[in-house]
């Protein structure tokens, strides 16, 4: 994971909710490599979040906005995986 | 948790409230705020509130429902949906306040109003946000039953 | 001028108001009633308010709006569309206030509030009502415009 | 109008808003025919409270109420003629 502490070397990854209880944890840096164009999908699975792709019930923000599976993620960037939502 | 952003169209307030959600004196407190904007109250005023069943959906007796939200984002959001649904309606004044963390059976979730020159948009938007935010504000629920905490995924039919 | 009737189905309330309406005040003491009633309050409660306009139709200052009733039938008629709107939507409870008198710019002519188990019944049911009453309850305007009273015939679109 | 103040002979009818002050009266008692069936559209008529039959947006309430304009009528009934309503 080398520099995966580093927030300017990597994203900040967010669960919440089912999601987070069943990974175990809430917050965490990952890295991102330099090369390619990471997105959320091509994240959830390096993360191990699930077997298989990721299901299309699942919601995802980058830096706080709602974005689609495959929008390329840049260094720095706040990724969060969220449950279906029930507001209200 | 409160905020409050001026528009040319309509003045729009979200508040998370982490303690307790009072509708009658948070509508109280927000139409002091519009009498003094407006002059006069505006002409239509639409509102609902949402409390805790008594029940989960199989009939077991809650102790507890807990809100979950995703800090930062869930109140920029519901600000954004709100002053989205106050412009395609043309109203006043909008005004939401919406619980976070353990809530008692009877207690008040969310508090949305409208204020507006007529009653058609003052109800239409006020019904339409309140969708908008059950379906896409960054909220989760659990239901606590025996000391059990389940996750409920979606909201029941409208 | 107050009225209740207790129905197996739904509980509605009508009052006609001769001084002043204050749906705040209006509001809490029926959700204590329902608090009593029911143990913990409905999950889903609908509200609207509606007030005098500061001008007429034409953008003239308005003085006061005056509500004429038709006593004895008004509050009977009321009580018999809030029950028909509490039944088709399987409701909980209706209650009704309405201004009769001269009313000045900004104070409440009439608040409906509709309390159900879900968000649906509860916003239709308010909805519903609030049309019915507009259109078929004995009541007529007579706008007061510089000392001149003019009778309104039919009500804004929705 | 002979016995028109014998409430058991007659009919009571009521005007409100526009109606009434057009008229100058609020209410009023009135005969009804021993062998006829009279009808609210016969008792506008006779009244005199308007040119030609009664307007279709003019709503009537007999004993409190709404009826139909040829609705027939019993000694006793309260009729009342009501302008278009405007409430809430």
């Amino acid at each position: 994971m080398g520099n995966s502490e580093d927030l300017s070397e990597g994203l900040t990854v967010r669960l919440f909710a089912s999601l987070r209880e069943q990974a175990g944890w809430s917050e965490r840096i990952w890295p991102i490599p330099c090369d390619s164009s990471s997105t959320p999908a091509d994240l959830w699975s390096s993360l191990g979040l699930g077997q298989g792709p990721m299901p299309s019930s699942i919601r995802i923000a980058v830096n706080q906005h709602f974005a689609a599976a495959n929008q390329p993620l840049h260094r720095g960037d706040e990724v969060a995986f969220m449950p279906p939502i029930s507001g209200g | 948790m409160t905020g409050a952003i001026a528009k040319p169209g309509a003045w729009i307030q979200v508040v998370l409230e982490t303690e307790s959600l009072r509708p009658l004196i948070a509508l109280e407190r927000w139409q002091q705020h519009l009498a003094l904007q407006y002059g006069t109250l505006p002409a239509a005023e639409c509102t609902f509130v949402g409390r805790v069943r008594g029940t989960n959906a199989h009939g077991k007796a809650l102790e507890h429902l807990e809100l979950e939200h995703y800090p930062g984002m869930t109140k920029a959001h519901l600000e954004q949906l709100a002053i989205s649904s106050a412009e395609s309606h043309a109203v006043r004044a909008v005004v939401v306040h919406h619980r976070v963390g353990l809530i008692a059976p009877g207690e008040a979730i969310v508090l949305v109003a409208v204020a507006a020159d007529r009653r058609g948009p003052a109800q239409r938007c006020c019904q339409e946000l309140l969708e908008a935010l059950k379906h896409n504000a960054p909220f989760w629920k659990r239901e606590w039953c025996g000391g059990v905490g389940t996750w409920i995924e979606g909201n029941t039919p409208w």
